[in-house]
């Protein structure tokens, strides 16, 4: 009787947070087809050797991970991701983030206006940005040339030259991802109290106090929110203009391992090393949000 | 609050310089497309054009069903927005307001979608819809984008910010789920879910890597895909028709932007991402 | 409650929009024509409208084909990828084009049929159309490795110097512009030293093509027997002199192609190494004194030129639908039609009998100066080198990464072309 | 069936942590139980619990007779003002009051009348179509009580409906309770930490602390009849003494001092068992004087706290502090004072369980009736 009743109550409980599982269905379903079974396919396909076309895996074990991690490009293409991650977050973090503070903490005028204008490219297709930045940057005819031209001075090479090609890449890319960081970074400074800033400024204290004690511990988890968007969406976005500008060169110094993925398998065909990489991302990918959880999600409590 | 004059001023023009960087291009591309050809490779910097010319325009709407393909882009992007932003709405609150077995874990495993680089899912997907008939589709292009974990995952945020006690009111009177859905939590997190939406939209908007794979004629073109219509290295590229394209494909995410600039500005800034 | 319908019914009808779109694809193989898809990579730059036109009057005068066409763009490229997706679900376009540098990974790892055998099994009279319309060594142009057919040569380019002859005039250089390699580099110190501007750009897309016409016709071969023979000594001189071009006399542009192009039509730089197919683009929107001269060639030696362009190939894979393929493809090449295709793109016609013909582009050439340079080097094309084997894709980006190390002063010629080669030939075995 | 809550061995624990140890007691009908403590004690879990939106973790609730444990909030028949008043911000004050009537699909008539009767009993009239960020915090807190009354459930309960109010508004807001309760006569559960609001508004006390029922009693007897030492010094203010002392044959040391009981507490004294004990005196129950009184104790000002109507006078006495009350404004720190318990209001505690060791029978305090006390009210 008792272990009836027992279990009924257990059923109860169950029926009442069965609703959770249902709404859960729908993303469920649409990621397990579309994101999931295709994840497992690339797992798989990284232990293969295969084209993507002859009916023939052949099966290579470890192989395409040895060939992979032993290949110094590889080494050289997670530099070149590093860096962009770097310049990626100090224009696309750092710098809006200052941004944001100066526009609605210090200043009077013009507010709305700047943010709607810095906002704007975040509505423009990066592939139209790509194409007008390869026109406009042109080291030699594009109107920036000219104009420094003027002054006797010149545009580096930069297509094809190393280091500068990240650079010019990743402002293309910040041209569209800066709009959207920065107004998440305003509203969050926006959302702090003023009575907070007001009363340091009574104490007198230097505005860049004011900004690394006060303002950051206080938006940090929009912060950190924006931190972790911008190396990952950030690294995909960058795809864009190394596919239409540079093709990841030169001699793949502007590819990423987004793009080396993409790389192998549609322009070489190796798709084996393509889904080896693609692992190796998610990896360190996950790796960042593992200590993302661990060590930044538990420090930001105080914010709300 | 009170700094002193130069420091504003300095503060100012590195403003406007930022504006200038981050506007120039579409002032350009808008310019551009009014010049002929021959003026955008000689005349480089003037930016209004000494001869404005409706020709890129009317060479684009000659060759290709500019309406029809505005069309698509269209019904693709708001479709997969509806779908993205319905069915995170439904996960978040599942997250937020439920307690289940494995909840914690659910949760990890979907948000960590967001890390997949696309790369991984392409093939696999154009199998998938290959294999369902839906190959040079609108619904080919649609379906892998029909959820989005950035949606769970801003919406819970958003979600997380309403009071507890608000829900548990409507719970005491009895209210199911879905009054409370549609009555409480819909109202509160409207802003975050308009933001998000908006995002969806222009996201999908510009997408082209994708649609590029999946459709083949012309009639079904995505707005992002007809202007590769006119780049090509060895031909050379179109620039000014291009460009004129870029400015159709600008149009309805600009518009959007500056009719509804205020009320995009504040949902997002009131959206409570945090 | 109005605004929720409101809603619901704008839902209703993007989704029913949506419906309707698929279902409008679908139903376009209406009644007994056979559809069939033509996959190209013809921008609109590059012959788009061409194709479009002739696409669509072939549908009308054919009863029972109907062509849909597919642009493919990133050039054949990306048309190799899209061919790979559609492949690896099981399904195939009819004809496609494939560029020659993928001539033996295409009849490596696709299923194609040869333009031949379909003719022999279904149109008897058409038994002799590949003989007596193709030169020879045309044809060769779309033989794989094993001497097989592949496809038909469809567009044929060439590479030709493009001067501006006014900046040769100011630097008091002959406006006909130079003759061979050598002279390209004097040229180009001379107006690097006269006007300031650039002398020289070679193009940079994502081949090797320039680059073999530029060392070929020193006398290096890049393959020789199924192995990468580039690094010899004609070779190496070859690849120096564009080096020293760039790196140390700083007189030639190492840009990407299209802004390139942009610099040599806005007279930065007064010549450009290029494909003839860019001719529209220089002729109409150049505002100098723009000529094209043939491909310079070295001192007492033969210029070798590789064929640019495409094939066409029958990738069909049932009897009906191979069948619409050649009947359309023998549309494609009639004289009419090939005469259109010049027109629209700048190739060279692979058939030997429209340059000439009435119908075909007499007039044409006639009033297309630039044209003749390329239509005059045709005896100096030879194929496209092409790697065989499964890595022969992997070969070409080798050659690709060179020349950006080459051209970027990371590595020496020698070093380079040397060290390149032995890793390709370990690739290929 | 009677609309009584009755808790049967229910605890509350979430991981390891027991947040409400084996309750048992019964909330009667149409009673006013508050349950009062410091914050953390678990007395808003308790009404969690029985509101249904918390799960209980052993035990068993009932509620008009029937097991409740696993019975939904929506269907316990419950009304519930939440201490942030929880009103939905996106809906004006009518829209905010009628919402849970709207889901339970009352008749319209039914529902306009109810509107109406509360409105006009809150003084709600005119703010019928702000939104909750454009009133007071008064108001809000009425527009919240409102909503709450127009289900006229069996059971109201309040989690510290009171707190975010200023003392003049507490007043009169609990008038307005009262009134409420008068006309409807619900069960009503208050949470609250203020002693004040407990005494004032409370037919029993239920006091809580760790989790535990520290004693569940009418005011009257919660303050004159403290259970334990817990309850002592949490009811009353300034705070009971509590000393440690020794009992001996009448006798009470305290360090060098003593002074004697009287004799009922003798009597009383001698049916109890105990080894140390802890005498305590509430500060309003002890004798001041500049002269040394009999059973009087010698101690001396270190420091006052002048209230206005009264002082309190902390004093230190044989090393031990003490707190007495004056209304006498004469004193000064420093001075040597005595003080003398009041003999019939005295406690005496266990002191290894803190228990009280109960009150001599004839105290002299009236015991009010729940109905004379609400007379007074």
């Amino acid at each position: 009787m008792s272990t009836l009743i027992l279990v009924r109550e257990k059923l109860h409980i169950n029926k009442e947070n069965a609703l959770g599982y249902i709404l859960l269905i729908p993303s469920i379903v649409i990621f397990a087809v579309f994101t999931f079974w295709p994840l497992f396919y690339t797992v798989y396909l990284s232990f293969f050797d295969w084209n993507m076309i002859s009916p023939s895996k052949e099966f290579v074990g470890l192989r395409n991970y040895f060939d992979v991690l032993t290949d110094p490009r590889t080494y050289q293409i997670l530099g070149n991701t590093f860096l962009y991650i770097v310049l990626l977050l100090v224009i696309n973090c750092v710098v809006p983030y200052i941004f944001a503070f100066v526009i609605d903490v210090v200043l009077t005028r013009l507010k709305g206006f700047y943010k709607s204008a810095m906002f704007l490219p975040a509505f423009i297709s990066l592939v139209v940005g790509s194409i007008l930045f390869t026109w406009i940057l042109n080291p030699v005819s594009g109107p920036l040339a000219i104009i420094f031209g003027w002054v006797g001075l010149e545009i580096p090479n930069w297509t094809k030259t190393e280091g500068w090609i990240i650079v010019v890449l990743s402002i293309i890319t910040s041209w569209k991802v800066f709009g959207y960081n920065f107004i998440l970074l305003y509203a969050s400074i926006n959302g702090i109290s003023r009575e907070i800033i007001e009363n340091a400024r009574m104490d007198n204290i230097p505005l860049w106090r004011i900004f690394l004690q006060i303002i950051l511990p206080m938006s940090s988890a929009t912060g950190i929110y924006v931190f972790i968007i911008t190396i990952v969406q950030s690294l995909q976005y960058v795809f864009t203009p190394v596919k239409v500008v540079s093709q990841g060169g030169p001699d793949y110094a502007s590819s990423n391992l987004i793009y080396h993925a993409y790389h192998e398998a549609f322009v070489v065909f190796r798709t084996g090393h393509s889904a080896t990489i693609s692992i190796i991302t998610m990896a360190l990918f996950l790796l960042l949000l593992f200590l993302e959880f661990k060590f930044v999600e538990r420090r930001i409590y105080y914010e709300n | 609050m009170k700094i002193n004059r130069t420091a504003e001023v300095t503060w100012h023009i590195i403003f406007f310089a930022a504006v200038i960087l981050l506007i120039f291009p579409i002032v350009y591309a808008l310019g551009m497309s009014f010049k002929p050809l021959e003026d955008a490779y000689n005349n480089v910097l003037n930016i209004v054009p000494f001869q404005s010319t409706l020709e890129n325009y009317i060479t684009l709407f000659d060759t290709l069903p500019v309406l029809r393909i505005t069309l698509n882009t269209f019904v693709i992007a708001t479709v997969a927005t509806i779908f993205k932003v319905v069915t995170a709405f439904l996960a978040a609150y599942a997250f937020v307001y439920f307690d289940f077995r494995g909840k914690n874990i659910l949760y990890f495993v979907l948000i960590s979608t967001i890390f997949i680089p696309f790369t991984v899912t392409m093939i696999p997907n154009y199998l998938i819809v290959s294999e369902m008939g839906l190959l040079d589709t609108v619904w080919g292009v649609i379906l892998p984008q029909l959820a989005d974990a950035v949606g769970i995952f801003l919406i819970r945020q958003s979600m997380k910010n309403i009071p507890l006690s608000l829900i548990e009111v409507a719970r005491l009177d009895n209210t199911g789920h879905w009054k409370i859905m549609k009555d409480i939590v819909l109202p509160l997190v409207r802003p975050a879910v308009t933001s998000i939406g908006i995002w969806f939209f222009i996201s999908t908007w510009n997408e082209f890597v994708w649609p590029v794979l999946i459709m083949k004629t012309t009639d079904n073109y995505t707005l992002p895909l007809a202007l590769q219509m006119f780049i090509s290295v060895e031909g050379g590229t179109n620039f000014t028709v291009a460009m004129a394209v870029s400015v159709v494909t600008m149009i309805v995410p600009l518009a959007l932007y500056l009719t509804f600039q205020k009320y995009i500005i504040g949902t997002f800034t009131s959206s409570g991402i945090k | 409650m109005k605004r929720y319908l409101q809603a619901l019914s704008i839902l209703a009808l993007i989704i029913f929009l949506a419906a309707c779109n698929s279902e409008g694809s679908a139903s376009t193989g209406n009644g007994e024509k056979t559809v069939i898809e033509y996959w190209h990579v013809n921008a609109e730059t590059q012959g788009g409208k061409t194709v479009t036109q002739l696409v669509e009057d072939f549908n009308q005068q054919s009863d029972t084909v109907e062509v849909v066409a597919k642009y493919n763009p990133d050039m054949y490229k990306g048309l190799m990828q899209n061919l790979q997706a559609e492949a690896a679900a099981g399904n195939s376009p009819a004809v496609v084009q494939v560029g020659w540098s993928f001539l033996n990974y295409f009849s490596d790892n696709f299923h194609y049929v040869s333009p031949q055998t379909v003719i022999d099994e279904h149109f008897p009279d058409d038994k002799t159309f590949l003989q007596d319309k193709f030169l020879p060594n045309v044809m060769d142009l779309a033989k794989n490795g094993d001497g097989e057919q592949v496809g038909i040569p469809y567009s044929l380019s060439s590479p030709v110097l493009y001067i501006n002859r006014d900046l040769l005039r100011e630097a008091g250089l002959d406006e006909n512009g130079p003759k061979t390699w050598e002279e390209v580099k004097e040229f180009s110190e001379v107006i690097k030293e006269k006007t300031g501007k650039y002398g020289f750009y070679m193009q940079e897309p994502a081949d090797n093509w320039a680059t073999q016409a530029l060392l070929e016709s020193n006398g290096a071969r890049f393959i020789t027997d199924g192995k990468a023979t580039f690094a010899s000594d004609e070779g190496i001189e070859a690849y120096q002199l564009l080096r020293d071009m760039v790196v140390e006399d700083e007189t030639a542009l190492h840009i990407g192609w299209d802004q390139g192009i942009q610099s040599f039509i806005d007279g930065s730089v007064a010549m450009a190494y290029t494909t003839i197919a860019q001719r529209s683009n220089i002729q109409s929107n150049a505002q100098f004194d723009a000529a094209a001269v043939r491909s310079p060639g070295w001192e007492g030696k033969d210029v070798r030129l590789p064929a640019g362009g495409a094939m066409l190939s029958i990738t069909a894979e049932e009897e009906d639908q191979q069948k619409a393929a050649w009947e359309f493809m023998r549309y494609l090449y009639s004289v009419e039609s090939m005469a259109e295709w010049t027109k629209g793109t700048g190739y060279v016609p692979p058939r030997n009998d429209v340059a000439e013909a009435e119908n075909g582009l007499k007039t044409f050439l006639e009033e297309n100066e630039m044209m003749s340079a390329a239509i005059e080097q045709m005896d100096g094309v030879v194929p496209w080198a092409s790697f065989p084997g499964d890595s022969g894709l992997e070969a070409e980006q080798l050659l690709l990464d060179l020349r950006d190390q080459i051209l970027g002063g990371s590595i020496s010629v020698e070093e380079g072309l040397k060290s390149t080669e032995e890793e390709i030939n370990e690739l290929l075995q | 069936m009677k609309k009584e809550i009755q808790f049967e061995h229910v605890k509350k624990s979430y991981g390891d942590t027991e947040v409400v140890k084996d309750l048992n007691f019964t909330i009667k009908e149409g009673e006013r139980l508050i349950l009062l403590g410091p914050s953390g004690c678990g007395k808003s879990t308790i009404l969690r619990m029985i509101a249904g939106l918390e799960n209980i973790t052993d035990g068993n609730l009932y509620m008009n007779g029937e097991k409740m444990n696993h019975v939904p909030s929506g269907l316990r028949n419950v009304s519930m003002v939440f201490q942030n008043y929880a009103l939905y911000p996106h809906m004006t004050v009518k829209q905010n009051i009628v919402y849970g009537l709207k889901v339970q699909k009352l008749p319209k008539q039914e529902m306009e009348n109810r509107l109406n009767s509360v409105m006009e009993i809150l003084q709600l009239r005119g703010l019928e179509d702000r939104l909750p960020k454009s009133l007071s915090g008064g108001q809000r807190q009425r527009v919240a009580l409102a909503r709450a009354t127009v289900k006229r459930s069996d059971f109201f309960l309040l989690d510290e409906p009171l707190s975010n109010l200023d003392a003049q508004l507490r007043e009169s807001a609990r008038k307005e309770l009262v009134k409420i309760h008068e006309m409807f006569n619900q069960t009503i559960v208050y949470v609250t930490h203020d002693q004040i609001e407990a005494m004032t508004f409370a037919d029993r006390i239920a006091l809580m602390y760790n989790g535990e029922l520290q004693m569940l009693d009418t005011p009257d007897n919660v303050y004159h009849r403290p259970a334990n030492v817990f309850t002592a010094k949490f009811i009353g203010s300034p705070s009971a003494n509590i000393l440690e002392a020794d009992y001996r044959n009448g006798w009470v040391h305290t360090g060098n001092q003593a002074f004697e009981v009287n004799d009922s507490w003798k009597e009383h004294m001698n049916k109890q068992s105990f080894d140390d004990i802890l005498f305590g005196i509430r500060p309003e129950h002890l004798e001041l004087s500049t002269s040394p009184m009999s059973n009087g104790l010698e101690g001396r000002i270190k420091y006052i706290e002048n209230l206005g109507k009264s002082c309190s006078i902390y004093l230190e006495a044989d090393g031990q502090e003490m707190i007495a009350v004056s209304e006498n404004g004469s004193w000064k720190q420093g001075q040597s004072v005595y003080v003398r318990p009041q003999s019939d209001r005295i406690h005496f505690f266990n002191k290894a369980t803190e228990k009280s060791l109960g009150h001599p029978a004839e105290r002299t305090e009236t015991n009010q009736t729940i109905e004379e006390r609400r007379v007074l009210v």
